[in-house]
């Protein structure tokens, strides 16, 4: 072949995408209604992941502020001299990297004579009989390993010189580990089922869509077109629907948080923090875009080639 | 440029569409088929268009054998041959315009030689006013006549027609009849199904008739008048 | 008309029917992969507000143990007699509907020795300084009402002789109304959008499918069916699709709760009772299916009726 | 049995189909129609099916006035009116068997019935062999026949054929025309649209000439003869 024929050859095959291209854009825009029926329903099956893993994302933002279930209570032997006992909270605080609140036992007098509701007792007392209390939680551990590192420190405090006591709360870890493993088989059960959703819903439509102009393909496959011009218009359908679908579950996912937002906002001012829902941000939602519009043109593309097949003769047979 | 050799074809439900069947048409001839109803004449088209395969023989087209062309090379073959079928067979969501284009679109052509060589092509079966028609809006007759502009749009070398002028008034008939004629003094090689013993008549060229699937009679242009219904 | 006239019109409909029934059916089962593929959407469209409505049912039978929630502490007045504090104990159990647990200062002293674990502290006391408890619980409470029951409960309890201080944890009482607000919130958006969901795709359904059969609907037409003989194969189709759509996500329902249940059962088991996972029941089953098959039908209904349209004619002019 | 009164029919884009047609077909009579491709047959038997309607002027049908008739009645009409389509309108994904037997379905005969009735008629255009076959395993010709089998399946008192003998051959068109007159002569009024001309003159039967959507003739029996291409 000649350098010109390759070049005119290259050319023909431009001019026959530009044309797939449109002819694409046009059958969408010609069937207004069932195009948007399509794209709502793809918007509402790609809403699911994306909201469960949002959900996920911020759930484990929240597990996050752990002195909830991780705080270890460590009951100093009576008598410890205040300077002794901040030395050592120090030291947890830097070898284990964990947050300490020392707890003098005035101030757990304190709080003895406020939880329990009888001031008069403390009269009682001639000296202090409450001990120094350090409350200690782990910093920056990540959730699957908190369990662990929890006891841990644990065990190594228990081991220090002056500490009479340690108390860890596990029913509260037991707790969460069990929510935790709850939300994987969630998750689980979940992706797998909406993953599903998205390619059965795809090709399902691109399957109708090919069925309703079978008519069409079959004249093409008369007049000479190969089957990538038959395929061509197809697939650029899918890869639009899908498009489109991840752009409506984009904009369904945001219209979900904001309506969210209020009665988040208020159960975490309950846990006595302020907290930003996270969104998907810029680079998430352009990866959901892109994912939909691939996942449409493979759709397309396992649907058209499974009925391409019909028009296909068989070929001659091989001869070695 | 088109041999038959010894072919026939056996469609599922035992139907043998086509029985032994050998012929051969040179390139630049022109030649009318002809026979009864269900003889086979739409069979023996779709085999030269590699729409079906022989069950037995061997063709030839184009100096290509068809019975060891593998599918995906249809297509090529396919653009090389205009084809009029007997139910038109146009694409009821393109305009008349689209519709001719198509071979072209396929052809990857560029968008002005495109214009001009489908006007060109309604032109000569004057339908230039309705090509910014949709085929339901078309009479029969004028949507025949579209199938024929998409037929010869591409200038193929070879051109098959199934009984172009069942929807035709006599007039009109003779007309597309002149128009292949014209065709085939440009080399263009023709071979025509038709019912329209007449005109098939009038027109003196060589005629095949096929009669339950075997081809009975090869009549030379000059005997053409012992055709008989 | 005379009556055999009557006879047999309806007869005449019978049989047209029959025919739409079966022709119905005849094309489900031609296309068994599209069917297929259209009961997989419609199935895991339905599974979702339904697995939403179970887990919600569930959670609510979780809430019930409120002890952790809804507990109020009573400190009564130092020096109460047993007998005294058993009769007020029990006035309190019938007058308000609520479990009473009575602790008294011995045991109270017990539990704060182990807690703070400063066993020598108790002999410094010559007498028990620590008054008797009542921890009261609030029975056969509606979740909406219950914040609103504790507070009350709260307040009487506050009135009564003898009491000297009253102590509702509120803040476990706000997360919990928090939490509450948010499934709420969560219920609604979801409950909106699965609806939606199962409407489009349905009716979205029916609509390529009639698109495909345009031809087919365009020649009834012109040999003379009325526009109930078109509809009617649609129609069945429809409720078919929905009531498929409803067995394969009750089947997906009770595999996914099969999938949970050990899971859940191991998260209740750390909340420290044992708990069987609620199914919808054989009646809601049979609701479900139901509701499946009717919505069938009446997305077909909208989809032909909007499409069979466009071979109307228009009617003449009417005068009066 | 039809009578049009100064009818037209405009469609949209301003083709003038048919302009200012009257003429009066009486019960048992039968006529053919006749005019170049695009004059407007089959738009003439579009308006007697009620598939369009008059732009102006008066149809009456089997004593009904169908400017007057509500849409919801026209397929009361259809079905007192058999129809041979020019393009067949045959449903693809229904047997021969299915296809013919529609308008009784429609109707709610009892199946025992349908069965005779439908293997009568197919029977009637030789097609008794082919009624479990798929009508895109037919010829051209076949599924033309297929057409008319269901046309007559129903015992309608109006028959009307657009093109009928556009796919057939010469014998099997006038073996069809034979079939028409024989239902003319057990009183079905009969309407044929067609081109061929020759077998128009053999019928000697009443022709109505259009031309340009005009009724430019109505060639009595006795005097068809002085019909010209
Ligand atoms: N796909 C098919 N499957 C089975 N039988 C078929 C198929 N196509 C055609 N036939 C049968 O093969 C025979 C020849 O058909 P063909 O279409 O070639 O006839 P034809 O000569 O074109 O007739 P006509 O003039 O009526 O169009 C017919 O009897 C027809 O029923
Ligand atoms: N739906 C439509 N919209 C617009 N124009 C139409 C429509 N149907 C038909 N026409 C035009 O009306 C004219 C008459 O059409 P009609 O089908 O009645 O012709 P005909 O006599 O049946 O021709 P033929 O013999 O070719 O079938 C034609 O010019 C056609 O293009
Ligand atoms: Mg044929
Ligand atoms: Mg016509």
């Amino acid at each position: 072949m000649s350098l010109r024929q390759i070049r005119r050859k290259i050319r023909a095959w431009g001019r026959r995408q530009l044309y797939s291209f449109f002819s694409s854009l046009g059958t969408l825009l010609s069937h207004r209604l069932g195009t948007l029926m399509t794209i709502l329903v793809l918007g509402i099956a790609m809403v699911l992941p994306l909201g469960l893993y949002v959900s996920v994302k911020n759930l484990r933002a929240i597990d996050l502020e752990r002195e909830e279930w991780g705080t270890i209570t460590v009951f100093l032997q009576l008598g410890a001299g205040e300077e002794k006992v901040k030395t050592f909270a120090g030291r947890i605080g830097q070898e284990r990297n964990a947050d300490v609140v020392t707890v003098s036992p005035e101030q757990g007098m304190e709080e003895f004579s406020a939880v329990s509701g009888f001031g008069q007792a403390i009269d009682m007392f001639e000296e202090n009989p409450l001990p120094w209390v350090l409350q200690v939680t782990p910093r920056q551990v990540e959730n699957e390993k908190f369990e662990e590192t929890v006891a841990d420190l644990g065990a190594w405090l228990e081991g220090q010189d002056g500490v009479d006591l340690v108390q860890v709360d596990y029913k509260w870890l037991k707790r969460l580990a069990g929510l935790l493993e709850l939300g994987d088989a969630f998750v689980t059960v979940l992706t797998v089922m909406f993953s599903l959703a998205v390619v059965v819903v795809i090709a399902n439509t691109i399957r109708l869509d090919v069925a309703s102009r079978s008519d069409e393909i079959s004249v093409l496959n008369m007049v000479g077109a190969g089957n990538s011009f038959i395929r061509q218009p197809f697939l650029y359908s899918g890869f639009w629907y899908g498009l489109l679908g991840a752009f409506l579950a984009l904009l369904l996912l945001n219209l979900s948080m904001f309506y969210l937002q209020r009665p988040l906002t208020q159960l975490l001012d309950a846990y006595g923090n302020t907290f930003e829902v996270m969104g998907l941000g810029g680079r998430g939602s352009l990866l959901v875009l892109l994912a939909g519009g691939v996942l449409g043109f493979l759709g397309a593309w396992l649907s058209v080639r499974r009925y391409l097949r019909q028009f296909r003769l068989e070929d001659p047979p091989r001869r070695s | 440029m088109v041999t038959f050799e010894h072919v026939s074809k056996r469609y599922s439900g035992n139907v043998n569409a086509l029985q032994d069947v050998s012929f051969h048409l040179d390139p630049g001839e022109m030649v009318f088929l002809t026979g009864h109803s269900g003889a086979g004449k739409s069979t023996l088209l779709r085999l030269i268009l590699m729409l079906e395969r022989a069950t037995r023989g061997q063709i030839v087209v184009d100096k290509r054998n068809l019975g060891k062309t593998p599918s995906r090379l249809a297509p090529r073959i396919r653009q090389r041959i205009g084809m009029i079928f007997q139910d038109h067979k146009l694409l009821s969501d393109k305009t008349v315009f689209d519709n001719v284009s198509l071979p072209l679109m396929i052809a990857g052509m560029r968008y002005p030689d495109i214009r001009k060589r489908v006007r060109a092509a309604l032109d000569k079966v004057g339908l230039l006013s309705k090509e910014k028609s949709w085929p339901l809006m078309l009479s029969g007759g004028e949507q025949q006549r579209v199938g024929v502009a998409r037929a010869i749009v591409g200038m193929p070398p070879l051109l098959l027609a199934d009984e172009p002028t069942g929807n035709l008034d006599p007039e009109l008939s003779e007309d597309l009849f002149v128009l292949f004629r014209q065709l085939n003094a440009q080399g263009v090689t023709v071979l025509v199904a038709s019912h329209d013993l007449a005109l098939i008549r009038a027109m003196g060229q060589r005629v095949l008739v096929l009669s339950h699937g075997r081809l009975v009679d090869d009549i030379p242009a000059c005997d053409v008048g012992r055709l008989r219904p």
